[in-house]
């Protein structure tokens, strides 16, 4: 991260929360369209959350995610081809159509899976650091989860473990004060988030989830902490989903005027517009990167609809091993 | 006019609906309680519109803690309330799992007669919705092992609005389980249909030529084999179960005396699925009867995949019943 | 409690240690004689914890207990012989015999058992409070755990519960460092439980469990914070128990200089110490003391004797309930 | 003096032990963990020793968590490593269910095949130390109807020895269920005694006159029963199952083929048991080899009460298995 290159780094940074942005914003419509099925929870407004911390991180660390994690999947490098004809269903996707949206796994990026279980994901970190620890590895398990999912037993459980153990897990909890249609303070009697740590010894902060910078900063303290073998880091973002937590969400439960409050404060927006202040991305430039952005969604889709359907005689695969899969 | 009332067109979702405002009426020990059912109306709109009837106390928002909530419906449940407690889909449930086991189907029994849990749990199943590996299994086969607890299955909307009262007026823990691909069924009520049986199963078509034996959404699945098998001169009686725990083996029994062949469709995993039970118990108590064994058509032995022709193709269809129909009445 | 009154009191607190701590160790020899079978905990040296707070209730109050739970029946005010009847497995045991000693339950007494899955009684605990609240009733819950259910998901989901919807249930884990066999500084990250109150809002407190007097004052302030409608309140007593976790280990996981340490605190002694140091009590009257509770003793152990068992006939019922039970 | 050495007294308990040290010693990626397994030795002293062997990072202690050490098993087996995770008995793994079956019999398959869950859990199972009903309940059955995972149930001395090794060669979750009244059954093993198989059931008895099928500590009251009626001229065939998922069907089937009557001994709850779906599938595969239907002797659907002669009444006997076998020679 030299000087020099951080205005490249900032576009990138932009780009890669625009590629969320409109690979969802394309989502949306092709599920309406009856191209997606099944459900599809989107990220638009977390944005900054996932590519800070994904920033901070090296290809080699392992992530696991829920199943809202488009945003992950992306920012981690994973193909948007792939998690498009995932979503369609088709055997080319990331998860040969077994999984879908709420499944997105990549063994070559080291992603763990979109896991549709709130709070599912957490021992499943815990026990892959516990396998870099034993191995001698020096790579950082990155387990994202949503603010509801701290009320679940397997977050305390997961908390404690990996702090007892001092394992290499950053625990990034995306706290969109919502969990489905219920709010923080319905849930939680204790609302700050970041303070829970404390009861498990596991250092903590919060990070402002709507500031990519902010989110990348914090994240490397964390991932450095965590790196250097001092035990897990809990790092809860503040963040807000500008959607509806699924397709088939009334949004109910909250007001427009909160949820137009956080859109002023858009990700993107603030990352553009710092940069545009600084000069460091003219017109022209932010012209081609939508246009790129676009064509890489559109490459998707294309990919998607031109994919294959698996053999209805393959059903019962990927219930056991096959033969030298071990 | 019976004395119910009207017919009123109506759906699954709005039976289960009215069936917990009723509820909710008569007895006020009764509460709702379970992640969203408040504040977002539940995840299946079916609790829509009762927070602002019934307030935050009666329509109880959860945080996610299924093994705490439901816990804490067992414990209210014997303090003297009659907790409806929703848990989201019978997959989540499983962290439920140890105090709906250990606790709510053991207390009576381990105190000796002292302590008994009149609760009600309410679940949604079943696969069809493209939900894939963590979200459409159907296990309300494999809870009815349990000893201690009942298992209801509504699939008509007369059950969905009937069997939720009786439950309630039950002394032990009862689960109910709503397939999530019935909400959205039509039909019609009587204006004040009410309370129904929990205890038998019902011949929801007439037939001579053999049993189908069913529950919850594949109820309509049989209905409609049967209807093709009719124009092709097959008669099936098509049993809907109603209760998986105690199963009623009379009713099925009785059918199979007359049509002597018997076919058990089932969402469940096939492999220890409540359908094993059913055809053990025929074998056991109907041998004779028999002009062939047993068929079960169940789900594949599969986590539900996400693609909609892969799913479609891990659950039992309307074609393969009627093919399964077909070779079994030619067989014999 | 009048200052007159005191002296009468003490003595009661005495008694009801020494009965526990007699009617455990018959119940040792006991199971010996293979009169008694299962799993046997005893809460020798832990007696002031149960005392204690149960003092500190109201006959009317509610109470949920562990596997370990003879002194919480006892203190209770549980008949020593339908527990000592339960043990045997006879129908007249508390339980008619189907429960044994890990589950004794009294609906008289409003003892809501004995449960047997570490952590499995709190979430029991929040919901008998909860109908309590609902229905307007004045009464508080008392939970015993152990440190080892700490741990647990079901203690993390259960105080979260209780304290957001503000319950009147009084968590009392009785710490006595170890999990069976494995020791506090191996299964918790931060060994210090009473700290763990504050990341629910749960107010809490610490107290030495091996003076009877300590623990009731302690539980005495809980119960009446709890009483006023503030909440849920957490006590920590930390107590040890002077014998193996069950009848089968052979405790080699500490060391017999920290089991006599322990013992040289032992909370019978204390108090009678206390006792006879103000001249509270005779000699005289403390050998009467010990033969009442000797008698008490022998009379459960009488009466189990003489108990018969249930005819097997009837073992399939209270799976469910019978006609007019609901 | 065979190949694999001398022979030796040992005990299903040591059997296990040895098992599990040539494990730790044989692949460096293994490592037990479990609540008590370290400091403690086991709650059934089953890996006494090995913490002063391997050290506390191979013989893991861990805190009261089941539902996050399974799953941290989960994925440690994903990061690489050959866990054994051990849970004290099935009835406290019902916390872990979430894990066990949303996440390590799903993975490989929602992942397309990506990731394969290479974990072994044991379990011990099992009444008849008057545990009472959360502690006594055998439901390795009931695991038995998850696809994605494989059951075994160790019976004999071999088995316990041998089966843990060929579990961690397996790419996908094993569950090995050990019956709490076996850890003291004494016997002899061949110094060398190594991995068995893992697939197939085995004819421990051969007979004519029926076939007795069953598994775990319920094999010792078949084979005892079985000796019984020899000396009344009565040849029963007695086969452990070893796995009950998947199921080796082609064994029983030969034996019924040979026998025409079967009887399946299950310490399970009857309704919904693994007995239920072995008569279903000999009905299924064989309905025109038996003389008389399939009988199941399975544990009272009563939570396990603590009384002695109340929990013998509860699951299957010696004398209940003469009888029914009795009954069913003279029947047919
Ligand atoms: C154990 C479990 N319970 C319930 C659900 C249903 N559900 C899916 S997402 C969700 C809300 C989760 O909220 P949060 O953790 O804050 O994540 P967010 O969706 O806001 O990103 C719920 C209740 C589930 N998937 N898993
Ligand atoms: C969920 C569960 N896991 C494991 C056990 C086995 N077990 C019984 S008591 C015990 C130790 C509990 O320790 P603690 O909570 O400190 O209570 P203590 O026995 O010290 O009173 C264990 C592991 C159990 N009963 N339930
Ligand atoms: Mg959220
Ligand atoms: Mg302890």
């Amino acid at each position: 991260m030299t000087r020099k290159n951080e205005p490249k780094r900032l576009r990138r940074l932009l780009r890669e929360m625009l590629l969320i942005r409109r690979f969802e914003e394309k989502s949306a419509e092709l599920y309406s369209a009856m191209k997606i099925r099944g459900f599809l929870h989107l990220y638009i407004g977390e944005e900054a959350v996932a590519v800070g911390v994904m920033e901070a991180l090296t290809p080699e660390d392992a992530v696991v995610a829920t199943y809202r994690e488009h945003g992950q999947a992306l920012a981690r490098g994973m193909s948007p081809k792939a998690i498009m004809a995932e979503m369609y269903g088709k055997q080319e996707g990331c998860s040969r159509g077994r999984g879908g949206s709420m499944h997105l796994f990549d063994a070559a990026t080291h992603f763990y899976g979109g896991n549709a279980i709130v709070g599912g994901g957490l021992p499943l970190g815990v026990g892959l650091a516990l396998a870099d620890k034993m191995q001698g590895q020096a790579r950082v398990t990155c387990c994202f989860f949503g603010d509801g999912a701290v009320a679940e037993g397997a977050f305390h459980e997961s908390m404690n473990l990996a702090s007892l153990w001092k394992l290499p897990v950053l625990f990034v909890c995306e706290n969109n004060l919502y969990a489905m249609g219920t709010a923080l303070r319905y849930t939680q009697a204790v609302q700050d988030l970041a303070s829970k740590g404390a009861g498990y010894g596991v250092e903590s902060a919060a990070v402002d989830g709507m500031d990519v910078l902010a989110v990348e900063k914090a994240a490397r303290t964390a991932v450095e902490y965590v790196r250097q073998g001092n035990g897990p880091y809990f790092l809860e973002c503040r963040t807000y989903r500008f959607r509806a937590h699924s397709m088939f969400d009334t949004e109910l439960y909250r007001t427009k005027e909160e949820v137009e409050e956080w859109k002023s404060r858009d990700p993107i927006t603030l990352l553009a517009r710092r940069l545009t202040d600084k000069a460091l991305i003219s017109d022209q430039e932010m012209a081609s990167l939508e246009r790129e952005v676009a064509d890489e969604v559109e490459a998707a889709v294309a990919f998607a609809e031109a994919g294959t359907w698996e053999a209805v005689e393959d059903l019962t695969r990927f219930v056991y091993s096959e033969k030298g899969e071990s | 006019m019976s004395e119910q009332g009207a017919i009123r067109a109506t759906t699954y979702r709005e039976a289960v609906r009215e069936a917990i405002r009723e509820a909710l009426l008569k007895d006020e020990r009764v509460f709702l309680m379970g992640e969203d059912v408040g504040h977002y109306g539940g995840c299946y709109a079916v609790s829509k519109g009762l927070l602002a009837e019934f307030g935050p106390e009666r329509i109880r928002d959860t945080p996610l803690s299924e093994l705490g909530y439901v816990g804490v419906g067992i414990g209210a449940a014997m303090g003297g309330m009659r907790p409806i407690v929703e848990v989201m889909t019978v997959n989540f449930s499983l962290l439920a799992l140890d105090q709906i086991l250990n606790n709510a189907a053991t207390i009576l029994h381990m105190s000796g007669g002292q302590f008994n849990v009149p609760l009600v749990i309410r679940m949604a199943t079943g696969a069809g919705k493209q939900l894939a590996a963590q979200h459409a299994h159907s296990l309300e086969g494999w809870y009815a092992h349990i000893p201690g607890l009942r298992v209801l299955t509504p699939a008509t909307l007369e059950d969905a609005r009937g069997m939720l009262w009786t439950a309630l007026q039950n002394p032990d823990p009862v689960i109910i389980f709503e397939n999530n691909t019935l909400y959205n069924l039509e039909g019609t009520l009587p204006e004040h249909a009410g309370p129904v049986d929990i205890d038998t199963a019902r011949v929801c078509r007439p037939g001579n030529d053999l049993t189908i034996i069913t529950y919850s959404a594949s109820l309509f699945k049989s209905l409609e084999a049967a209807e093709a098998l009719a124009r092709e001169g097959i008669e099936a009686e098509v049993i809907d179960l109603r209760s998986l725990r105690p199963l009623d083996d009379a009713t099925y029994l009785a059918s199979i005396a007359k049509t002597h062949r018997a076919l058990i469709v089932d969402e469940g995993w096939r492999s220890g699925s409540i359908s094993a039970e059913i055809s053990a118990r025929i074998m056991e108590q109907a041998f004779y009867d028999l002009d062939l064994s047993v068929m079960r058509l169940c789900s594949a032995e599969v986590p539900m995949p996400y693609a909609k022709h892969m799913e479609e193709a891990a659950l039992p269809q309307v074609d393969a019943i009627i093919a399964a129909a077909k070779r079994m009445v030619s067989h014999g």
